[in-house]
């Protein structure tokens, strides 16, 4: 298995009024053609680790890498239409909430058209069917219909499925899903889950499946990194999670309720200060 | 740059409301109409106390000096190609009493009325018509009358055409219009130029009539543009988009005089501007208060700066060129002089006035000189600024204090001005004689008598003595500020001639003008 | 830095006030640290106090009379050491003229302000949250306001109310109230279905408390700009109604009639009317930078992070 | 396909003919009071302004009882409930009555100021909206730059400058000095004779007569106070359009066009402003009926007969016939624009459409 | 024993769009009732209706065997709270903590309004330090802390919680539910929780209702669901999706 993408010492920092907040300090992995989980709480920098990778972070903020590569590109020193080149058409990422993240006022056809053209030349009848057959890969039961509606007028997880096939019509070699599930219905989100797991699958795609539900990570990814303030506190495989050695960790696996449990109170996280070293 | 047949004038014509003679009494029409419409006599703009022939060829005056016996001009057409005939005349002169708008006293004044207007204003024959007057008036006075833009001759036939019907009123006995309705717009006389196409607000287009009997006037057709700021009007001047410019303030009158391509013209206009002391305020009616303010404007500066070309310093009502005009300027600024009359009239500290002023220079800026000026002797004015028709209904109800304005002579003839200034028959609020005298309450019933009698004096000199003698006691005793007569100034292109304006709106000729 | 300055701030930075007084002393000063962290407000701000203290201290500052001229030697004179601004039609010192016009500039501004602010804001807000047929009433009449010639309806109010600067003043704000009732209404429709107002219908507010104390508030720095983006217009329509006759009296020297008066000359004598145009631009500028900043300043959503 | 997804697709056709139906009754509700409520309030501005309506016929000089007369004529001596009756029952029988200053029918002089005034605000706003978008776009984008604070500057002066005084500025420079434009008024007088109005909007009216020296030159006329005017709604323009693109560039949709590869121009002229146009539109529009208002001012220094310098100058006569029949157009213009800005509304914004 | 919270028949709907179809539900007195369903199913409808936010079509609705009218008094805003899903919109973004707590007591006129803010904080775990702040310097869990505080404050004895956690991370919510547990246990309240997750609604609620559409589908008892004793296919989809991803399913 090759390794497609390198990180190694990601630091992504924002200057603010208050003083400089490090977002991501330090996160070290590689990725090959794999679901590589990342989880942590909130705010705890799943996200602009992610968006790193993708050269989507803020203008204002400072990314600093002792690597950053991916199949051998170094993307710190790739200028902005190199990387604009590898956005969409080799590297993809799905943003969280479908309701914010397609444009409000195109089709959605025109929305996945539009990302192939950018990478592709194709005729418009070409680009067409190419959108409509990828409609139907992410398991949209009426392609045709679906092309022209507006995302306002298709549901949360019709609207997910659409943003997953905008991403993937150029056919990335890899894929950043943030939280792709997070905003839809349970029963919805393991549809979206299961195109995703086919997807890595059929097209040996690499993929990083940010999310904040241990849960879930556990069940669909290979391996799992654990993120707290901004650093890696633990990696392992995904079906080792049960068995984390960091506190926080366990600490998250545990205060889920479980159904057929009863525990009263609930265990809570206990934050010890050295985490943050 | 402008046609070389044409004659382009920017001017401000918002005033014109009707082409309609009988009803026409504005600056703007009275310049269209005179250059439109022939009348019996016209003003002689070289010498203004007399007059010259217009469609009449002669005329006589019977020794009782009630009947005026003209002769017409021979073979004369209207501009539609109908004879002009003393029917004419006639119908134009019954048409002006019986609609009886505004200009119709000019003609009602000599005793005609609706019932008799037929049988005083009569044709005799096809060339011969015949006025009757009530009393045995100056016949200057008569003359100078006739030769008002309401004394234009109509095309009776062409008009006839065009009456529109209307249902008697108690106030209008009649079952049409004369015509009137189509003559706001429309045109049926024998002046040198026709009129063609009048869109309010924006343009006049005179055309030549070749039916006149006179000189035909050298230019197809002279177009007035409506362009209010003097500024734009003088851009425009200078690049040649016009050819006269009609409305220049001081500032840019001195510019154009400068410029090589441009030369100015000027006249003497029968417009004086005045501040009036309304009698009705206690302070404003004491006799020192009144002579006090006359020594309180300091006619020097503002001659030499706000009216600089525009005007010229005059102290009395009658305009200069007027037969019996007193040209006498007794008044300086002399605030001194002016607190001396003022401690006499008990108001040694001053006293708070207001001063209703329109919103146009040059009055306001008169205004607040003068407002500085009295100042100085401890008066202090407060200037209420409004539009022209807002402070106009305010005074005309008699509710100002002071106002400042003008005033422009309704004919040529010393009696216009002498009438409105020195005249006021019945000072009583329901007064239906609202003379200038009558709007600030001065109550003077012997200088009434004696305007009336000027009237009455045929003899010309002693009738200027009589005038002179009424425009001393205005001097003296009037509630009227009197500051200066409008010079009438247009700015010309270097190649237009023979532009000359003349001491009335209705005697601004352009028939001679050439370009070359 | 002196010890007691250090102390008195962290005082106020405090992240534990003690008191409501304390917490309020200390989001005042945060406040105000946000806002001059930010360069251009304070030269907005700089500005308007400037104007400020013009005003305050006219008699002082002015070198001539603002109302007595030389008519006949000193007119239209350009700007020299006598005269730095040069000289009007009337032969005044336009200096002395703008430093004294600033009290009436200040006049115009500050009654807009609040009259024509506030009405638009009650009304917007009240149309916008109570919706139905007071929405519908209320903005009838705004939509009638608004599609009315604004001049022509000045011009009413004048004639109501009687000639004079206050009046038209007045006029300007009863005119101009419509569009920010407009925004307001459009902001609180945004915010009428929110969960905190709902919260705050939960606990047993009353429309009228709801309106005053929780909306309103919200709308009010959408507002702040707009009317400081306005001020140069209003400053303006003051001198447009100068142009009707409807404004200041002569001789008062409001600016906006300065340049009015002053376009006759300007052919010639430019600095007539420049120099009334100047101070209006500049103090535009101050409210408009002025607005942006406390704008940011006063957003606790944004300055927060 | 079942009756039962037939009977719900009548329903929704049925839902959907009454909500078009709500519509169209609660518009023409709008429509008739805000009508009423112009002409009620524009009546009695009539009755309160101090002005004697008779004077602007007669003229000051006029004898007392002429001015009486006329008064009786004018129908001025009736109640003010009878003379509002009077009027409201001419206007909806479309006569406007008779503008006693100009003599025509309120109408015919509407038809010929407004056109001017209309072609004159078209003009700017095109210019405005043309300069003032992608000034608003330039801003945004570098958002605390140079560029932004120059665009800042330059739109506060379109704001704080009165135009009277850009405008005679403008015409002493590019018509009096530089002499690239035409000066003031809507056509050369050389075309008086050769030129006939069709439509009254003279760029129109040329190029249906084919007139194209005739087109040149109203061209040349138009170009500078229509500059003037698009300068002035550039200010609030571009001004909007900044704040509408930060709010859009802010969104998470941009995130995700970029996660696609797209340029930043695509992003931003077709993704950003594509969203921004919709509120940007309403403003558009207003700016555009406040420009149809006719600004005296200009139309005083351009001797452009048109509607602003009509009802001032109506008003400052007392000429009510005419001031009422300006508002109602002025009143007809935004309500049309309104209604014109929520179709284009709709149009641009897909959750707004009725499907 | 009168129920806390009587419901029949109750009818929500929105323009034309019929979000609660007659539904009915009684809840005893200190009794803790959850509501699970998908998006859009009409759990939230349903307590808005209850708190009369929401416009009620037909049916009724009884707190405390009173039954309530079109417009509800301050006197009904002291019995029934409701605390919002989204922490992050139910707090007004420009008021400090201490403002949003005091409008509360001010509108219900309680005098010791220092004394009842700085208990309320305590009882939420959040200290004074947190008193003066504006809701954008707090967390999400403080925020629903504060949300939390403002709803016990005017001492109600119902409490309407719509996905109180939904928006928190798991740590914070177990914190969270931890809480609402222990005020319900101090102050004998009666709860009514909405909640996706069967995993917390089974922690928290004794009985609960599953919906679809506005409609009832079935009601169980928490036991239920830990043996799988359910009636319906839909509840049973719920349940296996809530267990996690599973391959090549
Ligand atoms: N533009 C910014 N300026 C300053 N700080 C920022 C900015 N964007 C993010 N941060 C900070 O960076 C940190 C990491 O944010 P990130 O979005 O990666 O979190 P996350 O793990 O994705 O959380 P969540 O699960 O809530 O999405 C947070 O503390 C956040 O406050
Ligand atoms: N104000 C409203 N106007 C119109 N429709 C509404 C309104 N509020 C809710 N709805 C509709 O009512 C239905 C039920 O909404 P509700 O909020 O009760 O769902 P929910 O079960 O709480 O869903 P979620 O889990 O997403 O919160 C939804 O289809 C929603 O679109
Ligand atoms: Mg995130
Ligand atoms: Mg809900
Ligand atoms: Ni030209």
């Amino acid at each position: 298995m090759s390794t497609l993408l390198h990180v190694e010492d990601l630091r992504v920092s924002f200057p603010t009024r208050t003083g400089v907040v490090e977002a991501v300090r330090g996160v070290s992995f590689a990725l090959g053609q794999e679901r590589l989980g990342i989880v942590g709480e909130s705010g705890s920098g799943k996200s602009q680790t992610g968006r790193a990778i993708m050269g989507l972070t803020p203008q204002q903020a400072e990314i600093k890498a002792k690597r950053l590569e991916f199949s051998g590109i170094d993307l710190l020193k790739a200028s902005q239409a190199e990387r604009r080149a590898l956005r969409g058409s080799r590297i993809a990422m799905i943003l969280q909430d479908p309701k914010y993240s397609l444009d409000p006022v195109m089709t959605i056809g025109r929305q996945i058209v539009e990302t192939l053209r950018t990478h592709e030349k194709v005729g418009k009848s070409e680009a067409r069917q190419r959108a409509l057959d990828m409609l139907a890969a992410v398991q949209i039961r009426d392609p045709k219909r679906v092309y022209d509606l507006y995302p306002h007028e298709v549901s949360g997880g019709m609207g997910q499925r659409a943003m997953i096939a905008m991403m993937l019509i150029a056919g990335p070699e890899l894929l950043i899903a943030d939280e792709p599930t997070s905003a839809l219905d349970v029963t919805v989100q393991l549809d979206i889950l299961r195109i995703l797991d086919r997807l890595v699958i059929d097209r040996g795609m690499g993929l990083v499946f940010i999310s904040h539900d241990l849960r879930l990570v556990s069940t669909f990814c290979d391996r799992v990194i654990v993120m707290y303030a901004g650093k890696i506190v633990e990696e392992l495989k995904a079906s080792e999670l049960s068995q984390a050695k960091h506190p926080y960790t366990q600490g998250l696996l545990n205060c889920m309720p479980k159904i057929g449990e009863s525990r009263h109170p609930l265990p809570v996280l206990d934050r010890q200060p050295e985490w943050l070293l | 740059v402008t046609p070389a047949d044409t004659l382009v004038q920017a001017w401000a014509i918002d005033d014109t409301i009707t082409l309609d003679p009988a009803e026409s009494f504005e600056l703007s029409p009275a310049e269209f109409l005179g250059n439109a419409y022939d009348m019996l006599v016209r003003l002689d703009i070289n010498d203004t106390t007399k007059v010259r022939p217009g469609v009449a060829e002669s005329w006589t005056v019977s020794d009782d000096g009630l009947t005026y016996t003209f002769k017409l001009k021979p073979g004369l057409k209207f501009a539609s190609g109908n004879p002009i005939t003393a029917a004419d005349v006639a119908w134009s002169f019954e048409r002006v009493v019986k609609l009886d708008k505004s200009p119709a006293f000019i003609l009602t004044q000599f005793g005609l009325t609706k019932d008799n207007v037929a049988e005083k204003a009569k044709a005799a024959d096809d060339s011969t018509f015949v006025f009757t007057v009530d009393k045995s008036y100056a016949p200057s006075f008569v003359l100078n009358c006739l030769t008002a833009t309401v004394g234009a001759v109509m095309d009776s036939k062409l008009v006839l055409e065009h009456v529109a019907p209307v249902t008697p009123t108690d106030d209008y006995k009649f079952d049409n219009d004369f015509g009137n309705g189509w003559l706001k717009t429309g045109y049926a006389g024998s002046g040198p130029f026709k009129i063609r196409d009048w869109r309010a607000n924006e343009i006049l287009v005179l055309e030549r009539n070749d039916n006149y009997y006179g000189d035909k006037p050298a230019l197809a057709r002279v177009i007035y543009r409506h362009v209010k700021e003097s500024a734009t009007q003088r851009l425009m001047l200078e690049a040649g988009d016009i050819d006269v410019a009609r409305n220049l303030e001081p500032g840019d009158l001195e510019a154009v005089s400068k410029n090589a391509e441009l030369t100015t013209t000027s006249a003497p206009k029968g417009t004086v501007y005045y501040i009036s002391l309304n009698q009705k305020n206690e302070n404003l009616a004491k006799p020192e208060v009144r002579q006090a303010l006359k020594y309180l404007v300091d006619y020097d500066a503002i001659g030499a700066t706000l009216i600089k070309g525009i005007g010229e310093i005059r102290q009395t009502y009658q305009a200069k060129g007027v037969l019996g005009a007193l040209d006498s300027n007794p008044f300086t600024f002399d605030p001194a002089k002016a607190k001396e009359l003022l401690e006499k009239a008990g108001l040694k500290d001053g006293f708070s006035v207001t001063m209703d002023v329109r919103n146009t220079q040059p009055v306001t800026g008169i205004a607040e000189s003068f407002q500085q000026t009295v100042g100085q002797a401890g008066v202090k004015v407060e200037i209420i600024p409004g539009d022209g028709k807002q402070t106009l209904t305010k005074y005309r109800a008699r509710n100002h204090d002071m106002y400042i304005g003008q005033w422009g002579m309704d004919y040529w003839d010393p009696n216009s001005n002498a009438e409105t200034f020195t005249s006021n028959p019945n000072n009583a609020d329901d007064g239906t004689v609202k003379t200038l005298a009558w709007r600030n309450a001065w109550d003077v019933p012997e200088l009434t008598e004696k305007t009336k009698a000027a009237l009455l004096e045929r003899d010309n000199d002693k009738r200027a003595a009589m005038y002179k003698e009424l425009q001393q006691a205005a001097l003296d005793t009037s509630p009227f500020v009197l500051i200066f007569q409008q010079t009438e100034v247009a700015g010309l292109r270097g190649n237009v001639k023979n532009y000359k304006l003349g001491p009335n709106f209705d005697s601004n000729f352009v028939a001679p003008v050439t370009k070359e | 830095m002196s010890d007691t300055a250090m102390t008195r701030r962290e005082w106020l930075l405090t992240d534990r006030p003690q008191s409501r007084m304390q917490a309020r002393l200390g989001r005042t000063y945060l406040t105000w640290r946000r806002f001059t962290a930010n360069k251009l407000a304070v030269i907005g701000l700089g500005i308007i106090l400037l104007l400020l203290f013009v005003a305050a201290t006219a008699p002082l500052l002015a070198p001539h009379s603002p109302y007595i001229g030389d008519l006949r030697n000193a007119r239209l004179l350009p700007p020299s050491s006598t005269y730095w601004l040069g000289t009007d039609d009337q032969g005044r010192d336009i200096l002395s003229r703008l430093i004294y016009g600033s009290r009436l500039t200040l006049q115009v501004i500050v009654l807009v302000a609040i009259i024509a602010a506030p009405i638009g804001l009650l009304v917007g807000t009240a149309a916008g949250y109570a919706g139905g047929w007071i929405d519908a009433v209320l903005m009838r009449i705004t939509d009638i306001f608004l599609a009315f010639p604004k001049l022509v309806l000045a011009l009413a109010f004048v004639a109501a109310l009687g000639p004079g600067i206050e009046n038209a003043i007045i006029a300007i704000a009863l005119t101009s109230w419509p569009p920010y009732a407009r925004i307001a209404r459009a902001e609180t429709l945004t915010v009428r279905n929110s969960d905190y107002i709902s919260a705050v219908k939960l606990m047993g507010a009353s429309p009228m408390r709801i309106v005053l104390r929780h909306i309103m508030p919200l709308c009010i720095s959408s507002l702040i700009v707009r009317v400081t983006l306005d001020m140069a217009g209003i400053i303006l329509t003051a001198a447009g109604l100068g142009f009707l006759g409807l404004g200041a009296q002569p001789p008062l020297p409001e600016w906006g009639a300065m340049i009015a008066s002053g376009r006759r000359f300007i052919l010639d004598q430019w600095w007539v009317a420049a120099a009334p145009g100047a101070a209006i631009l500049i103090v535009s500028l101050g409210f408009n930078l002025l607005g942006d900043g406390l704008r940011d300043a006063l957003d606790t959503r944004s300055g927060g992070q | 396909m079942s009756s039962m997804e037939n009977q719900t697709q009548a329903r929704r056709a049925n839902r959907r003919a009454s909500a078009i139906l709500k519509a169209v009754a609660s518009f023409v509700v709008i429509v008739a009071t805000t009508y009423l409520g112009l002409l009620a309030v524009t009546f009695f501005i009539g009755r309160v302004v101090p002005i004697d309506p008779v004077l602007a016929i007669v003229g000051d000089r006029a004898p007392a009882h002429v001015v009486e007369r006329t008064r009786i004529e004018m129908g001025f001596n009736l109640p003010y409930y009878q003379q509002f009756y009077l009027y409201v029952k001419g206007v909806l029988q479309g006569d406007f009555g008779t503008s006693v200053l100009t003599t025509n029918p309120v109408m015919a002089d509407i038809r010929r100021v407004f056109p001017a005034t209309m072609e004159l605000a078209t003009v700017g706003t095109i210019i405005g909206a043309a300069f003032g978008i992608p000034l608003g776009v330039l801003a945004a984008v570098k958002r605390g730059s140079l560029a932004d604070q120059i665009v800042r500057i330059i739109g506060l002066i379109g704001y704080s400058v009165p135009i009277f005084w850009l405008g005679l500025l403008a015409l002493l420079v590019f018509y009096a000095r530089l002499g690239w434009t035409a000066g003031p008024g809507r056509i050369d007088v050389v075309f008086e004779y050769t030129f006939t109005p069709i439509t009254g909007f003279y760029l129109l009216d040329a190029v249906l007569n084919r007139d194209w020296a005739a087109f040149k030159d109203i061209f040349a006329h138009i170009i500078l106070p229509a500059s003037l005017l698009g300068y002035f709604s550039l200010a609030y323009i571009s001004r909007m359009t900044r704040s509408f693109m930060l709010n859009e560039l802010s969104q998470e949709y941009i995130v995700a066009a970029r996660a696609k590869g797209l340029s930043e121009t695509r992003i931003i002229w077709g993704h950003a402003l594509r969203n921004a146009a919709v509120p940007l539109v309403t403003v558009i529009a207003l700016s555009y009926a406040g420009l149809l208002e006719g600004s005296v001012l200009t139309e005083t220094v351009f001797a452009w007969p048109g509607l602003g310098l009509y009802i001032t100058n109506s008003l400052q006569n007392a000429d009510m016939n005419a001031v009422l029949g300006g508002t109602i157009i002025i009143g007809s213009v935004f309500i049309a624009l309104n209604l014109f800005s929520d179709l284009l509304y709709r149009l641009l914004d897909p959750r707004t459409r009725i499907r | 024993m009168t129920p806390a919270l009587a419901i029949d028949k109750l009818r929500v709907v929105y323009d034309d769009f019929i979000a609660l179809k007659d539904v009915s539900l009684t809840v005893a007195q200190g009794e803790s009732f959850g509501l699970v369903g998908e998006s859009g199913s009409g759990k939230s409808t349903l307590l808005r209706a209850v708190a009369g936010l929401a416009p009620v079509t037909s049916g009724t609705i009884d707190v405390s065997g009173q039954r309530l009218g079109k417009t509800r008094d301050k006197a009904f805003y002291r019995q029934v709270q409701m605390v919002f899903q989204d922490p992050y919109g139910s707090l007004h973004p420009r008021q400090t903590v201490d403002r949003l707590l005091l409008e509360p007591l001010d509108i219900h006129g309680f005098a010791d309004t220092e004394k009842r803010i700085q208990r309320a904080l305590d009882e939420v775990g959040l200290g004074s330090g947190f008193r003066f702040r504006y809701s954008h310097q707090l967390s999400g869990g403080q925020r629903q802390r504060v949300a939390i505080a403002r709803a016990l404050i005017l001492e109600p004895s119902i409490l309407l919680l719509d996905e109180p956690t939904s928006a928190l991370d798991a740590s914070v919510q177990a914190e969270v539910l931890n809480l609402l547990e222990q005020v319900r246990r101090d102050r004998k309240l009666t709860f009514v929780m909405v909640s996706h997750d069967l995993g917390v609604i089974t922690h928290m609620c004794e009985r609960l209702m599953v919906m679809q559409s506005g409609e009832e589908v079935e009601r169980l008892q928490a036991g239920d669901l830990a043996t799988r004793n359910v009636a319906q296919d839909y509840t049973r989809n719920l349940l296996v999706a809530s267990e996690g991803f599973v391959r090549g399913g």
